[in-house]
């Protein structure tokens, strides 16, 4: 057991299972780096540097760089994928998806259904989510509730380096596509990362907060703030059960379920925009399943109706805050 | 298939079992057109019928190392990769039975252990997933092949023309194959296709050929080339298959913006069936009578499907829910 | 006023614009047809016709075929559209989306917004959706909660001739991107529609049926299977409220929000696929906003998490029927 | 900016104010270098410095009439295309009184008054916009062009491919200019473009050339044609522009996968303001001082500009919502 970052347990996650499974291949812009230029080789190991070093182990045959052409490459991960190579392709950020998002949801997402459940597509889309950088609309979005919309996919939302390194070794495993969100904002977030290989089961809740007054559901980023809440209103003895879904589909529906009807009242905070959002989504969930354990309306915090604004002043007052999740749990307190 | 000596010097086995592909499409697809018109088959469906002989003269030689990706016109593919036409029909048909368990239909017929990577709803989705068979291919060192079969309205979307440069800059084992029928649904490939795609290939620095789509013979040779060098890690190329759909662009469609007696024309010259027989029984190879023998199998191979189709029971309603992931 | 179908209504209200407005200009695949063919011109109006008839009274200047390049096509439409025109493109099927969803979520959408409201983006993207002519999972998804999602875009439904025209051409005179969704399976579905032009509001739901046991929020196709549950119910003495959005966004709260405080029960109808869907979202609104009204959990009726299955017999059972909504209102009602 | 005779009987003032566009880039990009290694500056940032010669080699060529789509690299084009530079720096800084209200930043600057339809965040979404641009004008027939500017990584994306087919099939007046300074991120683009760009664009039977792009004069030539075969109804045209940039990819990157030396040699021996001002000079049509004084008040222009940009205020919350709609 060691402290390393998410970014450093994506690494490992990935650098084990290629050490594991020889089928597994890493591919993405500049996932290396320095493909054809004059100097350093493996230069950039990714815009974020996630997969620096494995070119170096695993050679070019195995960490491919790529041209900038996403349905070509993400389609050419999904195609091999059927033919028996695990790929791990990198969308740079989600913002990117919509020029290749038919090879992942018409393509990927619907072989094994369309063929009768005679194909397996064991496709793991790595990418980039969220705000708070000042990357503005085109480069902050979170855009999964567009991917847990649609069947045939997993998606994984990992808040912790221990949830991104077994997140991310149970999706290479998996035979089914995963989209595999890394938020942006937590790559240098540190934590306990065990050396050796290990899963997180898709559709497992994690608890990380256990009180008995108020549940918040959180998504990602967001779950941070949710701890922080809870830890602040412990001090004033209010109690807050947090639940972190850590992937979305499968969702986790039980945990979710049985933190409500031990609380009664329940807020869900969500980085996305609000319109059939992961917060839409466990809201019906709740009002449809758990109707009658609730004290209070369903409260949802999320991103507003807009798309991410540039001006630091901007998108701070953008993004959920850990003040106004405060602020809404002590609200459904009194009510 | 067997494969053969020289494209000229065939063996008499490889090119009755190359006719009988050809044929089995051709039969196949004729009856379909005739399942449709009355009412039996649901959905839609996009006959491959006139371009036989691009098919079978590069499939037939593939084997099982190699994939193809297809198009919503995909039965001709198919059958030429192998599939089953018994559990074609019954997917036609939605029924239990079929090759994909009545949950894909026409437009998405496939056959992943055959190597059929399925026909394709999505115009222009196949060329990224051939891309990808032919990167397992080369990683997995399996020798393996993959061709992308695309139409000339689908040789303008943007994903195939990414993939000309993937496939070129990863050095990958894969032919792109353009069906040019002159249509894209009502829309002449003469006006949306701008500059040629020979050329096309050309700047992307791919080697590329035009090739006569009714001369069963002509594809083989060029398809033989491009596979070679393919399997020779050379790379990729590309074929512009020049040839004409008999049917409509799907059942039901009037063909109102076809040439008046362009379809008669065509099946009185340029048919690629009676081609290849006029060529084979000028060759001595083969006589005409075992021709028709070969035919009266087929219509009676297809006849059987048809009747083992109407007999397949519906998937119990239960199925809707299965097959979504392998585990969820 | 007249009988007229969906598909007619539609085609008057472009005719209708295209006559008002020398700017409107229509472009898609086949929109005219035949081009460059040596047959017949003005082949096919479209897949569907809906287009028919355009092209021999505007011209190929005005009514515009294209490659099957949807990027760049549809992009073009929003390109031209900042630069003054007010094109009507068409997305075939919205499964198409996958090839061009960006010039779409990441351009149209958000160019306002960007620019600081210096721009402003008129475009129509016209598509066709929803499940029941077999077409299967590549051309029956319905979507539009994906673009309901995309803060900038505006997103229409209509369910009748009648407000298929009017949505048209609001759509077509509005200063904002519309996605104007067209179900497939009610092209042929006749309505009595005015000769003359006139708008349907966005954000103004339409109310179909009144009651005052059960509210039904439907969108597009499950309006009419709402209707024919609320007429048969009415015989029983249940009283059912139906509530057509019309738009999802913008979204009629207000409509849905007095329905529900009348009702205390409220059943969402969606074609959709579950997960971040309308219904999640209609179920959000109502536990977070009309909590206190609620007299019975929120219960919602979709299409499963699977894609669509192309047999007559899946199909049949993938969507909502009105056999299913029927029984869900009464075991409501039981509760 | 006042048109020239012949691309080599520039006018004095034409001259003048061509160079003062590419020394305005030079040092605004220099500027934001610096403020950005002093924290001054949020985000993302892609600098143009180096290439100067492209953006107002073509733009200089543009009226309000026309439109260009840029790239992520976009401060140049703006400035080429007329964007008020003081609104720039306060667009880069995220003030209210940028020319985006602080909402875009450097990746989505714009000013569609000017006929500046924005920076891109996504590689390859300007062509097809560029497209549009072009159709308005020539539906509106307003004698307009529309100019694309796009990376060599961006040749790579279907949407810039597909863009080339749809401008020659409609016929539009638009002209693909490919920035190539050998580097997409850290990958070259040696590398990632198989074939030429030139043999692209006769692959869609489009004209095309390779420029210079360090030297005004042969961009100034190539766009000139360009520009005017399709003001003349002539059709769409590609440039491929040979340049480089002076900065990393995005401020902050180490640029370890350059030569060493590289950059070095570049601004010694290619740098497209000194081969400007030692061709003119040359001419004696202006002398090395008018240039220096010219440097000396463009630089206070972007010191003002740094300064009115620290000094404005930062947009208010409430401006979260608003500008989403034109109505809601
Ligand atoms: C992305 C996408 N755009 C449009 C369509 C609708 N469509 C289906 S087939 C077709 C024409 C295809 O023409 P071509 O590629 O020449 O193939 P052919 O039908 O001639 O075999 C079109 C436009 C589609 N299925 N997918
Ligand atoms: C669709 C998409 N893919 C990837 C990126 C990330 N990205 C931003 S700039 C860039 C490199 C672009 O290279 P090039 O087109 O040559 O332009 P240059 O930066 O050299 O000016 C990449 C990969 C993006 N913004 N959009
Ligand atoms: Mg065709
Ligand atoms: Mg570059």
């Amino acid at each position: 057991m060691a402290r390393k970052t998410y970014r450093e347990a994506l690494n490992e996650a990935l650098r084990l299972e290629m050490r594991r499974d020889p089928t597994v291949i890493v591919m993405g812009e500049d996932n290396a780096g320095g493909m054809g230029a004059p100097g350093e080789d493996d230069a950039w190991g990714g815009v974020m540097g996630v997969t620096k070093g494995l070119m170096p182990e695993f050679g070019r045959e195995r960490v491919l760089d790529t041209p900038i052409s996403e349905s070509a490459f993400i389609g050419a991960a999904v195609g091999a994928a059927v033919m028996g190579l695990r790929p791990v392709a990198e969308l740079m950020f989600v913002d990117f998806m919509g020029v290749c998002f038919d090879q992942i949801f018409n393509q990927a997402a619907k072989f094994r259904y369309m063929f009768g459940g005679r194909a397996k597509t064991p496709v793991v889309i790595r990418t980039m989510y969220g705000g708070g950088l000042r990357a503005a609309s085109q480069h902050s979005q979170c855009l999964y509730p567009l991917f847990t919309h649609i069947p045939g996919l997993k998606v994984a939302l990992p808040a912790t380096p221990y949830d991104a390194k077994g997140l991310m070794i149970q999706a290479i495993r998996d035979d089914d596509p995963v989209i595999f969100f890394e938020h942006k904002a937590l790559y240098d977030l540190p934590g306990e990362v065990p050396d050796e290989a290990y899963t997180v089961p898709f559709g497992e809740a994690s608890i990380t907060r256990e009180g008995k007054d108020v549940t918040i559901v959180a998504f990602g980023r967001m779950v941070h703030l949710a701890n922080e809440v809870a830890d602040r209103l412990r001090r004033d003895k209010i109690g807050v059960t947090v639940v972190d879904p850590r992937t979305t589909s499968p969702l986790d529906e039980e945990t979710i379920l049985d933190a409500v009807a031990e609380t009664g009242r329940v807020v869900i905070v969500d980085e996305a925009h609000p319109r059939c959002s992961m917060a839409a989504d466990i809201a019906r969930l709740v009002a449809e399943q758990a109707f009658d354990d609730l004290k209070a309306p369903i409260r949802t915090l999320t991103a507003p109706h807009t798309p991410v604004p540039f001006s630091p002043a901007l998108e701070d007052a953008y993004l959920p805050s850990a003040a106004r999740l405060e602020e809404m749990v002590r609200s459904l307190m009194r009510a | 298939m067997p494969d053969a000596e020289t494209p000229l010097q065939h063996s008499r086995d490889f090119l009755l079992e190359a006719y009988r592909r050809m044929a089995t499409i051709r039969r196949f697809e004729e009856r379909v057109h005739e399942l449709f018109a009355a009412g039996k088959l649901p959905g839609f469906v996009h006959l491959y019928a006139g371009e036989e002989a691009s098919a079978v003269g590069i499939c037939s030689q593939l084997d099982e190392r190699d994939a193809i990706t297809s198009t919503h016109r995909g039965h001709g593919h198919c059958i030429a990769k192998g599939c089953d036409v018994t559990g074609m029909m019954k997917e036609l048909y939605g029924k239990a039975g079929g090759l994909c368990a009545g949950k894909g239909g026409s437009m998405h017929i496939a056959d992943v252990d055959k190597g059929m990577l399925g026909a394709n709803g999505i115009v222009g989705g196949g060329p990224p997933l051939a891309c990808g068979a032919a990167l397992a291919a080369k990683t997995l060192k399996t020798g393996g092949v993959a061709v992308a079969f695309v139409g000339d309205g689908g040789s303008n979307q943007g994903t195939t023309l990414e993939s000309y440069n993937l496939a070129k800059v990863w050095n990958l084992p894969v032919i792109f194959v353009i069906e040019d029928n002159g249509y894209a649904e009502s829309t002449a490939s003469a006006w949306s296709v701008a500059g040629s795609q020979v050329g096309r290939a050309a700047g992307f620095g791919m080697p590329a050929r035009e090739v006569d789509g009714f001369d069963f013979f002509a594809v083989y040779d060029a398809a033989r080339e491009a596979i070679g060098r393919a399997r020779a890690g050379g790379g990729p190329s590309l074929l512009h298959v020049k040839l004409a759909r008999y049917f409509g662009h799907f059942e039901g469609d009037a063909m109102t913006y076809r040439a008046p007696g362009e379809i008669e024309r065509l099946r009185a010259e340029q048919d690629c069936l009676a081609r290849f027989r006029k060529r084979v029984a000028a060759s001595g190879l083969i006589e005409e009578g075992e021709f028709a023998a070969l035919e009266r199998e087929i219509a009676d191979e297809i006849e059987a499907a048809v009747a083992a189709a109407e007999e397949d029971a519906m998937p119990p309603p239960e199925a809707v829910l299965t097959d979504v992931y392998v585990s969820y």
